[in-house]
C-alpha cells in the first residue's frame, strides 16, 4: 500500500487537496442549488444531501491513504507543503501532519460522513447552505490541525468558528442564537489574545531572522524568551485553548451549544471541535513554552482545574434533566481526563490523552447521532419523557447500552483503554490528582446507567413511546461504523497507539528537558 | 482697543450662550445664536485691524452663513408650529433616543 | 491698514459707550419675557455693534451689518413671529424656573473667565506675528486704491473668490429649503 | 485473535498438550453469546421505515411491544420464544464443551510438574512506554480449579436455566447474557495481567447489570441492576488504584512479576499495605463484604439460575481468587491481612443475624451466601489460602444446589398460582410450608445441601469450614499475624475475634438453614386450596443437575481430607495441588514452618465444630412451630428486633440518605443549579452583557429629544476644552 501510495506522490499533494475539496465541495453545491432552483423541494432536498455525502465520502476515502503514507516513527514533519502565502508579511502556508495530527485529522475526515447520514432527514430547510456550512466547518477544523505557521493556524481556527456559530443559530432548537452568540464570543475572546501572542512571537521571531517569519519550526527552533514573558505568552494561548477543550470555569457554552444544535452540529462539536483545545495545547501551548509548561504552579493550576472539570462535570451530569445537556457535560469530564493525561507529562498519560481524545469522539459522537435519531421520532430530549423503550425499539435500546458502556469505560471498550493509560501515566507524576479523578468512573457509571435506566428500562407507560419506530438501515449502517471502532479500539488498540507514541514520546522528553535539548528531534531543522 | 473689543465680544457672545440654555422659546433661541455669531464678528473685525482686511472678508461670509442658518431655521418653525401649534421647545422631542 | 488712527479720549469714550449700550441691550434681549421686546433689544445691539465697526475702521462691514443683519434678517423674525402671533408673552412662561437661570449665568461666567484668562495671558502678543509691524507698515504704506472697501474687495475676489461663490450656491439651498419646509402640505399628512 | 506464539523449544511443559487450547475455554461462551445475541435480536428487532419522522403513526399501537414483554404478567398462555429450540441447544452446549476442554487440560496438567504457571501469549495489548501490556493467558492450578468450579457448575445451571426460563419471551437474550457471563468470568480467572484480569472483573459486573435487570419493565429489578454495577464500580475504583500502585511502585502489571517484585519491597511497608488494602476495597466491591455488601440481596431481582450462577458460585468468588491470586503482595502485608479476616468474620456474622429474619427464601440464601463469603475471606486474610479456596468450592456446590432448589420450589409455586391467576408472593417462605409431599426429590437434595453447609461431619461444609477455623486457631500463636498490630490491638487477639465469630456465625448458619428447610417443606400446606392441586415436583431438566449437585455437596469434603481423618481418603489432595501456587506466600505468613496444632487441640476444635453444627439444628428444630405461621397477605407486622433485622439494620435506606441524596442535592442545587447557571452564567457571561446593554443604555438617556440638553452638552464640551487650553 505505502509503495502505491508513495508512486503517486500521495504525501506530496494529500494535505492541500484535503483542504481544497470541501471548498470546491461548496462550490458544486451552490452550483447545484442554483441550477435546480426551480425544482420542487423535495427533490432538491434529496438530491443536494447526496451530492453533500459523495463530497464527504470522498474526502474520507482520499484521507484513509495517510494512514499508511504517514510514518510517524520518523523525526519531522510529513506530508509538508510550504508555498509562500502573503509574502510581505512573511506568512506561509506552511502544513504537514506527525503522529499526534494524524489521527486526528482522520478521525475529523471520518466523522464528518456520519455526521452528515446521522442528520440525512432532520435537516430540510435550506439544505445547500447547511451542508455548504458543514464543508466549510472540515477545511477550518482539518487546517488547525495541519497548520504549521501561526497566522494560518489562527485564519483556520477563525474559519472553524463562523459556519458552526451559523449551524448553531440557524437550524438549532429553541434558544439556539442565545446558544451560538455564547459560543461565539466565548471562543472569540479567547482567540484574541492568543493573537496577540502569536504576533509577538512573529514580530520575536523576524526580529532574529532579519525576514518576517510566522513559521512554527522557526519559532520553535530560535526563539528563547525570558521566563516571564513566556509565561505571559503560555497564559495567551492556554486561555484560548482552555475555553476550547473546555475546562472548567470556561465551559458553561458547551452545554448550551450542544442542546441547541442540530444533530449532526453537535457531533461534530463534540466529536472532533472539542479537540482543538487539547490539540492546541498539546502542538502550541507545550512545545512553544516547555518552561512555563513545567512552571509547577501553572502545572498544578491547570491539573486542579482539570480534576475539578472531571468530577464537577461529572456531578452535574447526574442532575441533568435534559439527555443532551447530560452528555455534554460528560465531555468535560472526559476531556478533563485528557488535560490531566496532557499536563502529567509521562509517556503513557500523554498516548492516553490522545486515545481519550479519539474514544470521546467515537463514544460521544455515537450517543449524540443516537440522541439525535430518538429526537427525530419523540421530539423531546427530556429524559424523563421516555421509559421502558426497550421494548418498543430493541435495537436502539441495545446500541445505546453498548454506547454507553464505552462511555463509562467498561474494559473491553475503547472507554476504558484511555481513560487506563491516563490515570496509569498520570499517577507516577500526579498520585493524589489521578486518586481524584478516578473516582470519576463511578460517578460516569452512576449518571449514565441511570439515564439509560429511565430512558430504555423501567415501565413503558407513556403511550407516546409505544408507537416509536425503531432505527431503519441507514442508521444501523451509520453506527455499525462506531460499534466496530469500540469494540477494535478496546480489544486490539495496538495500531493506534504505535502511530501516536513515537511523537507522544518525543514530546514529553522535549518538555520534560524544558526544551533544553536540541529541538531538532521534534522537528526537522529549521529552516 | 483691541482688548476691549475682544473682552466685549466674549461678553456677548456669554450672554448670547447663557440665552440659548434659558430660553424655551424657539425663535428667542435663534435669536441668540445670531448674537452670538455677531459677537464672533465683532472679534474677527478687531482683529483684522491687526492682521489686515481678511477678518472682514470672513464676516462676510459669516453674515452670510447667519442669513441662510436663519431661514432655515425659521422655516422648521414654522413647520412645527403648524404641526404643533406651539414653538415651546419643551415638547419637541421626536427625536428621542 | 488703519494705522493713522489717534486714540483721542473722544475715541475711547465712544468705544466705551457702545460697548456697554451693547451689553445693556444683550442682557435686556436675553431676560424680555415676549419676542417682539427681544427682537427690538437685539437690533438695538446689532447697531452698537455696527457703530463699533466703524471705529475700528471696518465701514463696509458696519454698513452690511445694518444692512443685513438688522435689515434683513431681524426682519425676517420680526415677520416670523408676527406671522406665528406669537406676540403675547403669557404662553410663553418659558423660562425654566430660577434654578435653571442661576446654574446657566454660572455656566456662562466660567467660560467668560476662561476667555479672558486666555485673552489676558499675553496670548495675544504671542499671536501677534514678528514681523507684522512691517506688514502693517508696507500695507499701510500703499494707498487705498480701492477705498474703505479695496482691502475687503481685493482678497474677497481673489484667494476667497471659491468661497465666495460657494455662499451663494449656500444660499440658493437655504431658498429652496425655507420655500419647500415653509409650503403648506396639500396631501393630507 | 493472532494464533498463539508457537511452541519454542524449553517452553512450558503444557505448552505441547491440550492446554495450548486454553484460549478456546473463554472464545466457546463469547460464540455461544454472539449466536444467542444474533437470534435475540433476530427475534425482537423490527427495523423502521427509512424516514424516522414521516407522519407520527401513533395509532397502531406498536403491537410489536407484544413479543417483548415479560413472563411476570403473561397472561394468556406463555409462548415459547421462536428460536427457543437453537438457544437450547448452544446456551448449555457451548458451556459442556468448555468443561470439557477443562477437565482434559486439568488432566494434561496433572500428568505434568507445575513448577512454573503456563503463560501462553495472544497478541500485544497496550505497548504503551515502558508498560508494554500483553493480552496473555495464565494456566495453573489455582486457575485450573476455578475454571473446574465455572465451567462444571455453569454447565449444570445453565441445563437447569433451559426449564426454568422456558416460558421467557426472552430467552435467547437470557443464554447471551449467561455465556457473556462465563466468557468474562473466565477471562478473569484466566487473565495473565492484572489488567486483563480487570477486563473480566468489570465485564462480570456489566452481566451482573444485564442480568439482574433481566425483566427490567419492573423498574425494581432495573434499580436492582443499576446499584449491582455503580457499587461494583465503586470495588473497582479500589482495584483500579491498587494497580496504579503496583505500576508506580513496581514498574509491572503482569501477575507473575508483580508477585516476584512485591516481595521485594520492605515487609509490612506503607506501599505494600496500600496495595493490598485498595485490592480489597475491589474484593468487597465483588464479593459482597460489610460496606459494599448491599448489592447482594437486591440482586435476587434475577432470575434464580442467575442469582446461583453469579450470587453463590462464580461471580462472589472472584475476590477470594483475586487475594488467592495476589498472595505474595497480602503476605507481605500482616496488617492488611488482619484487615481482610477482620471484615470477613464481621461480614459473616452481621450477615448470618440478618439472614435469621428474612421471609423471601432468596434472601435467605443470599445473606447466607455473604456469610459464607465471610468464611471464604477469613480463611484467606489469615494466610490460609488452601482453606479459602477448598471452602470456594464445597460453597460453590452446596450453595449452587440450595438457590436452584429454591428456584425449583419458586418455579412450581409461581405456576400453581399462576394457573390460578393469583398475585401472592411466590417467593415469600409464609406462603409455602409442607412441600416435602409434593416435592420429594428436591426436599431431600435440599436436606443434604443444608447439612452440608450447616458443617454436619462427612458432608463437605465441614471440612472446608472447620479447616477455615482451624486454621485461624492455629496462627493466633505462631505467625506474622499476631506480632502485627491493628487499631493499636494485637494480632493475636484480632484473631480470636476472629474464631469466635466465625463459630457465632456457623451457629447461626445452622439455624437459619433449617428454619428455611422447616418453614419451606415441613408444616401444613399454606399455599392455599386451589393452587394446592397444582403443586407437582419440578421437571426432571431441572431436578437432574441437583442431583449432581448433591453429590457434588455430599462428597465435596473428599477434595482436601485433613489428616485426623484420613481414613475417609487422600490427604490434603488440594493442599499439595494448589502449592506451587500459594505454598510460598502461606509459609511466609506462618514463619517458614507448616502450622502445626498439638493432637488434641485439634480433636478440641472439630469437636467444637461438630456440636456447634447439631446444637444450632436442634435448636431450629425444637424452637420454631412452621404450624403456627400464616400466610404472608395476612401475618402480623415485625416488631422490635425481628424488624430490625428483617429490614436489614435499615443499612439501604442508611446509605441512600447518608451518601446517594446528599450528593444529587450538592450537585443539583449547588453544583448546577448554583455554579455553574448561576455564578459562571449569570455572573460573568450574562453579567458582562447586561454590563454593556447598561453602558448603551446610559448613553442613550442623553439623546431626550430636547434642543436643550444638547445646547447644555456643547456647552460642557465648549468649557473642558477651554479649561484644557487655559491649564496647560
Amino acid at each position: 500500500m505505502t509503495a502505491f501510495l508513495s508512486s503517486i506522490n500521495y504525501n506530496a499533494w494529500i494535505v492541500p487537496v484535503l483542504l481544497l475539496l470541501p471548498a470546491f465541495g461548496a462550490v458544486g453545491l451552490w452550483a447545484h442549488a442554483l441550477l435546480t432552483a426551480n425544482d420542487p423541494a423535495d427533490k432538491r432536498w434529496r438530491e443536494v444531501r447526496v451530492l453533500a455525502f459523495a463530497f464527504f465520502l470522498g474526502e474520507a476515502l482520499l484521507s484513509l491513504g495517510l494512514w499508511w503514507s504517514i510514518d510517524t516513527a520518523a523525526i519531522g514533519w510529513q506530508a509538508m507543503v510550504d508555498l509562500s502565502w502573503i509574502p510581505q508579511w512573511g506568512i506561509r502556508f506552511t502544513v504537514g501532519l506527525d503522529g499526534i495530527s494524524l489521527t486526528l485529522v482522520l478521525l475529523t475526515t471520518l466523522m464528518m460522513p456520519l455526521a452528515v447520514l446521522g442528520s440525512w432527514t432532520s435537516i430540510r430547510t435550506k439544505p445547500h447552505a447547511y451542508y455548504a456550512l458543514l464543508l466549510l466547518l472540515t477545511i477550518g477544523m482539518l487546517g488547525v490541525f495541519v497548520s504549521l505557521d501561526l497566522v494560518l493556524f489562527y485564519v483556520m481556527w477563525e474559519i472553524m468558528l463562523v459556519p458552526m456559530y451559523l449551524v448553531i443559530g440557524v437550524w438549532g432548537g429553541e434558544r439556539r442564537l442565545y446558544a451560538a452568540i455564547k459560543f461565539f464570543i466565548y471562543t472569540m475572546i479567547g482567540s484574541l489574545l492568543m493573537l496577540v501572542a502569536i504576533l509577538y512571537l512573529g514580530s520575536e521571531a523576524s526580529r532574529i531572522a532579519g525576514a518576517p517569519t510566522f513559521s512554527y519550526d522557526f519559532i520553535l527552533n530560535n526563539v528563547r524568551l525570558d521566563p516571564t514573558t513566556t509565561l505571559w505568552l503560555f497564559g495567551a494561548f492556554a486561555l484560548a485553548f482552555a475555553v476550547k477543550v473546555p475546562m472548567f470555569p470556561f465551559h458553561t457554552w458547551l452545554p448550551d451549544a450542544h442542546v441547541e444544535a442540530p444533530t449532526a452540529g453537535s457531533v461534530i462539536l463534540a466529536a472532533i471541535m472539542l479537540k482543538m483545545g487539547t490539540f492546541g495545547f498539546v502542538r502550541f501551548a507545550l512545545p512553544l513554552f516547555p518552561s512555563a509548561a513545567m512552571n509547577p504552579a501553572v502545572r498544578s493550576f491547570i491539573i486542579a482545574l482539570a480534576v475539578i472539570g472531571i468530577i464537577y462535570g461529572a456531578l452535574v451530569a447526574l442532575v441533568q434533566p435534559d439527555f443532551k445537556k447530560l452528555v455534554a457535560y460528560s465531555s468535560v469530564s472526559h476531556l478533563g481526563f485528557v488535560m490531566l493525561g496532557i499536563f502529567a507529562l509521562t509517556t503513557e498519560s500523554m498516548q492516553g490523552a490522545l486515545m481519550v481524545n479519539i474514544n470521546h469522539g467515537v463514544s460521544t459522537g455515537a450517543l449524540f447521532l443516537l440522541i439525535g435519531m430518538i429526537y427525530e421520532r419523540r421530539h423531546t430530549r427530556m429524559i424523563a419523557d421516555y421509559g421502558g423503550i426497550a421494548k418498543v425499539v430493541p435495537i436502539f435500546a441495545t446500541i445505546l447500552t453498548i454506547v454507553s458502556l464505552s462511555s463509562i469505560g467498561v474494559p473491553g471498550t475503547n472507554g476504558f483503554i484511555g481513560e487506563f493509560l491516563v490515570l496509569v501515566g498520570a499517577y507516577k507524576t500526579q498520585p493524589l490528582a489521578t486518586v481524584i479523578s478516578a473516582t470519576a468512573v463511578i460517578f460516569a457509571a452512576a449518571y449514565l446507567l441511570w439515564a439509560l435506566q429511565r430512558i430504555i428500562y423501567n415501565k413503558l407507560d407513556k403511550p407516546a413511546n409505544e408507537g416509536l419506530k425503531d432505527l431503519n438501515w441507514r442508521e444501523i449502517g451509520l453506527l455499525v461504523p462506531l460499534l466496530i471502532a469500540i469494540v477494535w479500539l478496546g480489544v486490539y488498540p495496538k495500531p493506534l497507539l504505535d502511530k501516536t507514541e513515537p511523537a507522544a514520546r518525543r514530546l514529553v522528553e522535549y518538555v520534560q528537558t524544558g526544551g533544553v535539548k536540541a529541538a531538532v528531534n521534534i522537528t526537522h531543522t529549521a529552516r | 482697543m483691541l482688548v476691549e473689543a475682544l473682552a466685549l465680544s466674549a461678553v456677548l457672545f456669554t450672554i448670547g450662550v447663557v440665552g440659548v440654555l434659558t430660553r424655551r422659546n424657539a425663535i428667542i433661541l435663534f435669536m441668540c445664536i445670531e448674537l452670538m455669531l455677531n459677537a464672533v464678528n465683532l472679534s474677527f473685525v478687531a482683529l483684522s485691524t491687526l492682521y489686515g482686511a481678511t477678518g472682514q472678508v470672513f464676516v462676510v461670509f459669516t453674515m452670510t452663513v447667519a442669513a441662510a442658518e436663519a431661514a432655515v431655521g425659521l422655516a422648521i418653525i414654522i413647520a412645527i408650529f403648524r404641526h404643533t401649534r406651539s414653538v415651546n421647545l419643551q415638547n419637541i422631542n421626536l427625536l428621542k433616543g | 491698514m488703519l494705522a493713522n488712527q489717534f486714540h483721542s479720549l473722544f475715541y475711547a469714550f465712544g468705544f466705551y459707550l457702545f460697548g456697554l449700550v451693547a451689553i445693556a441691550s444683550a442682557v435686556a434681549f436675553v431676560t424680555r419675557k415676549s419676542p417682539v421686546a427681544a427682537a427690538m433689544w437685539l437690533v438695538n445691539v446689532m447697531f452698537c455693534l455696527a457703530a463699533l465697526y466703524v471705529m475700528l475702521d471696518a465701514q463696509f462691514i458696519a454698513a452690511m451689518q445694518v444692512l443685513v443683519y438688522t435689515g434683513a434678517i431681524m426682519v425676517v423674525f420680526l415677520f416670523v413671529i408676527m406671522l406665528l402671533n406669537l406676540g403675547h408673552p403669557s404662553e410663553l412662561a418659558d423660562a425654566r424656573g430660577r434654578w435653571g437661570y442661576i446654574f446657566a449665568t454660572f455656566i456662562g461666567l466660567v467660560m467668560l473667565a476662561e476667555v479672558m484668562a486666555l485673552n489676558r495671558a499675553n496670548t495675544i502678543e504671542r499671536m501677534i506675528p514678528p514681523d507684522l509691524a512691517a506688514r502693517a507698515a508696507a500695507a499701510a504704506a500703499t494707498p487705498l486704491a480701492g477705498g474703505i472697501i479695496g482691502p475687503v474687495a481685493a482678497p474677497l475676489f481673489n484667494e476667497y473668490l471659491l468661497a465666495f461663490e460657494l455662499t451663494s450656491v449656500l444660499l440658493l439651498a437655504a431658498i429652496v429649503g425655507a420655500v419647500v419646509l415653509g409650503k403648506r402640505r396639500t396631501d393630507a399628512r | 485473535m493472532m494464533h498463539p506464539a508457537m511452541i519454542p523449544e524449553g517452553a512450558h511443559p503444557l505448552a505441547a498438550t491440550v492446554a495450548r487450547f486454553v484460549w478456546l475455554l473463554p472464545l466457546l461462551p463469547l460464540l455461544g453469546f454472539l449466536i444467542n445475541g444474533t437470534l435475540a435480536m433476530l427475534g425482537a428487532a423490527k427495523v423502521g421505515p427509512a424516514d424516522p419522522s414521516a407522519g407520527h403513526d401513533s395509532d397502531d399501537h406498536g403491537h410489536g411491544a407484544a413479543h417483548g414483554h415479560d413472563a411476570h404478567d403473561a397472561h394468556h398462555a406463555p409462548t415459547r420464544h421462536k428460536y427457543a429450540a437453537i438457544t437450547s441447544l448452544v446456551g448449555p452446549g457451548v458451556l459442556v464443551a468448555a468443561f470439557g476442554l477443562a477437565v482434559a487440560c486439568f488432566f494434561a496438567m496433572r500428568s505434568v510438574d507445575m513448577e512454573r504457571p503456563f503463560l501462553l501469549t495472544l497478541f500485544q495489548w497496550m505497548p504503551v512506554g515502558d508498560l508494554n501490556l500483553t493480552a496473555s493467558f495464565l494456566l495453573d492450578p489455582l486457575s485450573m480449579v476455578m475454571v473446574l468450579v465455572i465451567t462444571g457448575v455453569g454447565m449444570l445451571i445453565h441445563i437447569f436455566s433451559v426449564g426454568y426460563m422456558q416460558d421467557d419471551p426472552g430467552y435467547p437474550r437470557y443464554f447471551a447474557y449467561l455465556n457473556l457471563f462465563v466468557f468474562f468470568m473466565l477471562v478473569l480467572v484466566l487473565g495473565g495481567s492484572y489488567p486483563l484480569l480487570f477486563v473480566g472483573w468489570e465485564g462480570v459486573g456489566l452481566c451482573s447489570y444485564l442480568l439482574i435487570g433481566f425483566w427490567f419493565s419492573e423498574k425494581a429489578n432495573a434499580d436492582a441492576g443499576k446499584k449491582a454495577f455503580i457499587v461494583n464500580r465503586i470495588g473497582d475504583f479500589g482495584f483500579l488504584v491498587a494497580m496504579f500502585l503496583m505500576f508506580a511502585n513496581l514498574g509491572s502489571l503482569d501477575i507473575a512479576t508483580v508477585a516476584e517484585k512485591a516481595v521485594e519491597l520492605p515487609m509490612g511497608g506503607a506501599i505494600v499495605t496500600a496495595m493490598a488494602l485498595f485490592l480489597f476495597l475491589g474484593c468487597t466491591g465483588k464479593s459482597a463484604q460489610i460496606p459494599l455488601y448491599v448489592r447482594l440481596p437486591d440482586a435476587m431481582a434475577g432470575p434464580t439460575p442467575v442469582s446461583a450462577l453469579i450470587h453463590a458460585a462464580t461471580m462472589v468468588t472472584a475476590g477470594v481468587y483475586l487475594v488467592a491470586r495476589s498472595s505474595a503482595i497480602f503476605s507481605m502485608a500482616p496488617m492488611a491481612q488482619l484487615v481482610v479476616a477482620l471484615v470477613g468474620a464481621l461480614t459473616a456474622f452481621f450477615a448470618a443475624t440478618i439472614g435469621l429474619k428474612q421471609w423471601d427464601i432468596k434472601k435467605v440464601l443470599a445473606y447466607s451466601t455473604v456469610s459464607q463469603l465471610g468464611y471464604m475471606f477469613i480463611g484467606v486474610g489469615v494466610g490460609a489460602y488452601v482453606a479459602g479456596v477448598f471452602h470456594l468450592v464445597t460453597h460453590a456446590f452446596f450453595k449452587a444446589l440450595l438457590f436452584l432448589g429454591s428456584g425449583s420450589v419458586i418455579y412450581v409455586m409461581h405456576a400453581a398460582y399462576h394457573a390460578t391467576h393469583n398475585h401472592d408472593d411466590a417467593q415469600d417462605m409464609r406462603n409455602m410450608g409442607g412441600l416435602k409431599t409434593y416435592m420429594p426429590v428436591t426436599f431431600y437434595l435440599m436436606w443434604i445441601a443444608t447439612l452440608a453447609i450447616a458443617g454436619i461431619p462427612l458432608f463437605s461444609g465441614f471440612f472446608s469450614k472447620d479447616e477455615i477455623l482451624g486454621s485461624v486457631f492455629a496462627r493466633i500463636s505462631h505467625s506474622t499475624l499476631a506480632e502485627a498490630t491493628l487499631f493499636g490491638v494485637p494480632g493475636g487477639t484480632i484473631l480470636l475475634i476472629v474464631y469466635v465469630l466465625g463459630l457465632a456465625s456457623a451457629l447461626m448458619t445452622a439455624i437459619y438453614m433449617t428454619r428455611m428447610m422447616l418453614y419451606t417443606f415441613h408444616g401444613p400446606n399454606r399455599t392455599g386450596e386451589a393452587e394446592r392441586s397444582h403443586l407437582t415436583e419440578a421437571p426432571w431438566i431441572m431436578t437432574g443437575p441437583l442431583v449432581v449437585l448433591a453429590a457434588l455437596a455430599a462428597f465435596g469434603g473428599w477434595l482436601n481430607v485433613p489428616e485426623l481423618l484420613s481414613a475417609v481418603g487422600p490427604v490434603g489432595s488440594l493442599d499439595h495441588w494448589l502449592e506451587p501456587v500459594v505454598g510460598e506466600a502461606a509459609l511466609r505468613t506462618t514463619l517458614g514452618a507448616a502450622p502445626h496444632v498439638t493432637h488434641q487441640t485439634e480433636l478440641m476444635l472439630v469437636g467444637t465444630a461438630i456440636a456447634i453444627a447439631v446444637a444450632g439444628i436442634a435448636f431450629a428444630l425444637l424452637r420454631l412451630k412452621p404450624a403456627a405461621l400464616v400466610p404472608k397477605k395476612d401475618s402480623p407486622a415485625a416488631t422490635g428486633i425481628s424488624r430490625v433485622l428483617e429490614n436489614k439494620y435499615f443499612v439501604d435506606e442508611g446509605y441512600d440518605a447518608a451518601i446517594v441524596q446528599p450528593t444529587l442535592a450538592v450537585s443539583r442545587a449547588v453544583l448546577w443549579k448554583g455554579l455553574d447557571a448561576g455564578i459562571i452564567d449569570g455572573l460573568f457571561v450574562n453579567g458582562s452583557a447586561l454590563l454593556a446593554r447598561a453602558f448603551g443604555w446610559m448613553g442613550s438617556q442623553l439623546q431626550t429629544g430636547q434642543v436643550g440638553t444638547y445646547a447644555w452638552v456643547l456647552l460642557i464640551g465648549v468649557i473642558t476644552l477651554l479649561g484644557a487650553f487655559t491649564f496647560r
